[in-house]
């Protein structure tokens, strides 16, 4: 018998904990050559803001050992973009869209959450308090419980779909960071966005990023955002989704065993575009080849004695 | 075009110079059609600093033979690497990538720039310009002598000339001092060019001051190659642009700051 | 003409700036086979507590993507067996020996800086106020300003030398930590130590370090140590030491760039038993390439413009 | 012992069976004195997910050739790296690591009992003995008969006795099933053993019961193999040990739990 690998947040059922990270999947039809989006347990998409963003200017990448910086800088055409050019074109998915939000303000949160509450094929957002790479706001709201409760809070009043925040790890403790969104009433957490790096020319003397820090992701921040879902996920009761370096099947596991009840798999898109179907067929095989039937029963399984 | 990904064995590792090298790659599927400007993401296995794929210009197709070609400067880990793969090892490909230069029309005269490593695009270029009736007329500049790259090859498609910062081999100088750009002897409909940003600019305005259109290949550095990451991004008149989806061959004059 | 390569960091003169991190090199002897540690423009020994630890149980140590875990837990023979024991065997080199003073309170930095203090070959301690192995303390100190302030405060009042106050970067804001520790007299810091990180091993769905948790060190956390460095110098006057996955010259000009007045190599020991001459002299071939005659004109040369 | 920092060539890359193979390294300069037991710290270039150096005990030496062999089973990313090399690539050592053996005096009798990869070690071990006079007797319990590695090396120095799990060659079952340990056949003055803790240590409890003495050689996991990073520990009655310096032989009545 197939193992199931069903899962749920909140309300979304996904049909395997396997999704794509903001910001490192586009939109899905990047991807549809290499594999079919509908067979992902979901997709979030690029973060998305009040208005058009041009995002910061080039060079925004570095790559750094087993991993890259980027500074982005949330380019995107802005909600209204979002839900006139795209949406039409992915709304058609079996699976769950998610969109990242993002903003300056709180007011800024507020207007794209209540936009987006009004698309039929988007069951959730997720709330992204922790983006290193914008000067206003952003990782701002994330590094602190009041600023982190306030937006969630703000943004809980005008959305009643699935709420998940994305959590920043640039913190000393993600897990009261966690308590504060879980008491106003977000769903879910996301756990980690990118850890603030910086990268430098020796030879001009530069830093290789326009803005001289930027994100952290890839395999190299995998032993972090273990751990920081290992602590979210034993101070709060909603669940908690796993990502930061995930390549492998086995690198997912880990996370669910950590605590996780889902993943999301961002960089590795980047090496592999086909990996997150490989990463499905992977956890499917660990399931059977470990005798359990269903997925569930690995997360938190983390045996420690 | 649809995109694939496919592993590639490599049938040659052909030294040109102590810099350079060119790898024939072919895979065990038959080669999607593949159209000249367009590019690969080389998955660099055995290099422990180099997590990212490699973007390299398609350097040549060879549909008969089922192979592709890729013309290569040694840079840091990841090319060196590439330059020790011996026959028989594989090599994942991401590919085809990008757009790809515009081919005008059977008699039209064509102009191609090519500067370093940036002659690797135009090899494939001359030759589907020159199937598809167009003439073709190749200005490769190299540092020295020994850096003129695969000479007979380009010469089967039209014209080779040739300059060197020494001046020993062709005209001495940099591409724009070749006398082809002097008015009396400029006769093209269209000029490529590929090669460091500062070449192709003046380029550019070269071809700009001689009214002919011009088709720039750019090389930002990339994390995903397929239009995903938004990190390869390049200014234009209607806002930031991907090089690996919306290039890497862009019209100069749409670009801010290049003309 | 050879440049120069010696630093200062407050009464203490290093012949270059390349010293070797707690923890990674032994107490010297380890590497004599290697090289010659007086050649090193200092050497920072293991944790130094009170009384001896037999520090935690295997297993210990998880490789990671470039980068490791590590629980040792400072198992050590006490500062008593420090100064029988070994100090005798060291305390001929002719470079700049930094005991790393470790504790779980006060009292007991107290104790290991107030005996280390009477050393003359021992011209400065570094006091760890963030390892995150060990459950009581350690960590603890370097999470809040409070607390940091409070601990270099108390050794302050006791130790007359060089006193460097090595910083946890599990925090939300190292540059505060930094100017508490630096108001409360510390002459230079320390940045970074290990990052809070965690394995799993999906097959055994058991963590691999007996801890749970331990400390992430290696290229994998060189961008976020480059970073903190960045804040760091920036925030404070005295001198910045950094650290953190430098393997290369290259590396450790990156450091010194982003205001690093020298630095130290840790894990690198471990792959190349003799990186910190190759670096030294790479730092040299650098200063000639660029036409540098004194390494002190590097340090905060980072252009941003 | 002084310690060195060497590149070797690989001379030779043999395969014993699916899942274990023999690297024979040459260095530029002339091999430093090794000792039976002793280990290496081999760094492995060209594979990514290998950051640390990983530790490999010396199967053989030969001073005449000037080359030192490593038995290495395919485990992760590393060994099976060290398994691709080709002849003539280099690998850097750290060497000789560690303590070693004890070796008793001539006409002694001595029982050398290995399991899997941990026979590794024995080869070299026996050789030494049967240098120095002493009756070498090896025991080597495999998986299946596939899995009994250079039987005809071993037997150079003195008998080899074998244990199989399904008993298609040499006895049934483990090493600790070998007739050799009844008591009226046991005549052996000294036990060595390398190999699975629980194997080891089963054997251990045996040599106890013999009343001879017993070294094992444990492979705990290392970051630096010389005794800096303290990540390598053991329990023993004198507190926390490094396996890198103290051991890797240990006298099992000094280790907690061994007994
Ligand atoms: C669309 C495209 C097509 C290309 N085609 C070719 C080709 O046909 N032949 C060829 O030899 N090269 C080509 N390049 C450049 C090639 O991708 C880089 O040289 C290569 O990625 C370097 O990898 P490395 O690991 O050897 O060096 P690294 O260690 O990654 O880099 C060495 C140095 O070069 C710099 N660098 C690397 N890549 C770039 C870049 N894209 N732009 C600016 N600086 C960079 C790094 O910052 C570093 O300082 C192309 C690039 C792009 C984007
Ligand atoms: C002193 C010493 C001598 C050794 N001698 C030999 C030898 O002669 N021949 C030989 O084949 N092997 C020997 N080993 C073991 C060898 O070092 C490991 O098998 C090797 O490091 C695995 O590397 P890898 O990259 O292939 O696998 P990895 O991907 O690193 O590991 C694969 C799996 O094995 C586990 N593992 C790896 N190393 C160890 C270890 N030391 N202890 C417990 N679990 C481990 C990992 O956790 C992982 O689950 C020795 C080890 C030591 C400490
Ligand atoms: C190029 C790039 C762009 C990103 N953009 C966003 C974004 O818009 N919103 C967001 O919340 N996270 C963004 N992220 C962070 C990722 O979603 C993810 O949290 C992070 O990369 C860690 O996961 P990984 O290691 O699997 O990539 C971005 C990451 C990358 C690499
Ligand atoms: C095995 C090991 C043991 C360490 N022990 C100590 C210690 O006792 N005291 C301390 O302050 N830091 C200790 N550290 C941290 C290092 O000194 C250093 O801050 C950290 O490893 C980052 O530098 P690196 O990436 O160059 O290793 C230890 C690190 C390792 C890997
Ligand atoms: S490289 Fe990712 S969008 Fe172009
Ligand atoms: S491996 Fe580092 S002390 Fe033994």
């Amino acid at each position: 018998m197939k193992p199931s690998l069903e899962v749920k947040i909140h309300n979304l059922v996904l049909k395997n904990p396997v999704m794509t990270a903001s910001g490192t999947f586009g939109y899905g039809p990047e991807f549809e050559d290499f594999f079919d989006p509908s067979t992902l347990g979901g997709i979030f998409v690029k973060g998305t803001t009040g208005k058009l963003r041009q995002g910061n200017p080039y060079p925004r990448m570095a790559e750094t050992p087993m991993g890259m910086l980027n500074a982005v800088g949330l380019q995107n055409k802005g909600v209204d973009g979002f839900i006139n050019d795209i949406y039409p074109r992915i709304k058609h998915y079996h699976t769950n869209l998610i969109v990242n939000v993002s903003g300056s303000t709180i007011e800024e949160y507020i207007e794209v959450a209540e936009k987006i509450n009004s698309l039929d094929h988007v069951p959730a957002i997720e709330l992204n308090i922790s983006c290193p790479n914008v000067k206003e706001g952003g990782m701002a709201f994330g590094t602190s419980c009041p600023s982190a409760a306030a937006v969630t809070r703000a943004v809980r009043e005008v959305y009643q779909k699935t709420l998940i925040v994305k959590l920043s790890p640039n913190v000393t403790s993600i897990a009261e960071i966690a308590q504060a969104v879980e008491g106003e009433g977000a769903d879910a957490v996301s756990v980690i966005n990118t850890l603030l790096g910086m990268a430098i020319n020796a030879e001009t003397r530069r830093p290789v990023l326009s803005t001289v820090t930027g994100g952290l992701s890839g395999p190299a921040i995998k032993p972090v955002a273990l751990r920081m879902v290992w602590q979210t996920a034993n101070a709060i009761k909603i669940p908690v989704i796993g990502l930061g370096g995930i390549m492998t099947a086995s690198d997912a596991i880990e996370f669910i065993l950590a605590g996780a009840t889902a993943v999301q798999v961002g960089t590795a898109n980047f090496i592999d575009p086909a990996v997150c179907p490989k990463i499905i067929e992977g956890i499917e095989d660990y399931l059977i080849r470990h005798g359990i039937d269903n997925i569930k029963s690995l997360i938190s399984g983390l045996n420690i004695n | 075009m649809r995109k694939f990904i496919h592993d590639f064995h490599v049938v040659e590792n052909r030294d040109l110079n102590p810099g350079h090298f060119v790898l024939t790659l072919k895979p065990d599927v038959e080669l999607t059609p593949i159209f000249p400007g367009q590019f690969t993401e080389v998955r660099v296995d055995g290099s422990a600093n180099t997590f990212l794929r490699r973007p390299l210009s398609i350097h040549d197709v060879d549909y008969k033979a089922n192979t592709v070609t890729l013309l290569v400067q040694k840079k840091g880990d990841g090319t060196n690497r590439l330059a020790s793969m011996k026959y028989g090892e594989t090599v994942n490909l991401v590919y085809p990538l990008g757009n790809c230069f515009h081919i005008g029309s059977s008699g039209e005269r064509a102009l191609l720039v090519g500067g370093g490593c940036g002659v690797a695009p135009l090899l494939y270029l001359g030759k589907v310009l020159a199937k598809s009736g167009i003439h073709v007329t190749t200005l490769m500049g190299a540092r020295t002598e020994e850096y003129i790259m695969e000479a007979e090859l380009y010469k089967r498609y039209g014209e080779l000339l040739i300059t060197t910062e020494d001046g020993k081999a062709g005209t001495k100088g940099y591409v724009i001092h070749h006398e082809i750009w002097r008015e009396r002897n400029f006769s093209f409909d269209r000029v490529y060019t590929c090669g460091p940003d500062p070449m192709m600019k003046a380029v550019a305005r070269l071809a700009a001051r001689h009214h002919v259109p011009c088709e720039v290949s750019l090389e930002q550095t990339m994390a995903c190659g397929v239009g995903a990451c938004l990190c390869c991004v390049v200014e234009t008149n209607e806002g930031n642009k991907c090089t690996c989806t919306d290039g890497p061959v862009f019209d100069p004059n749409n670009l801010i700051n290049w003309l």
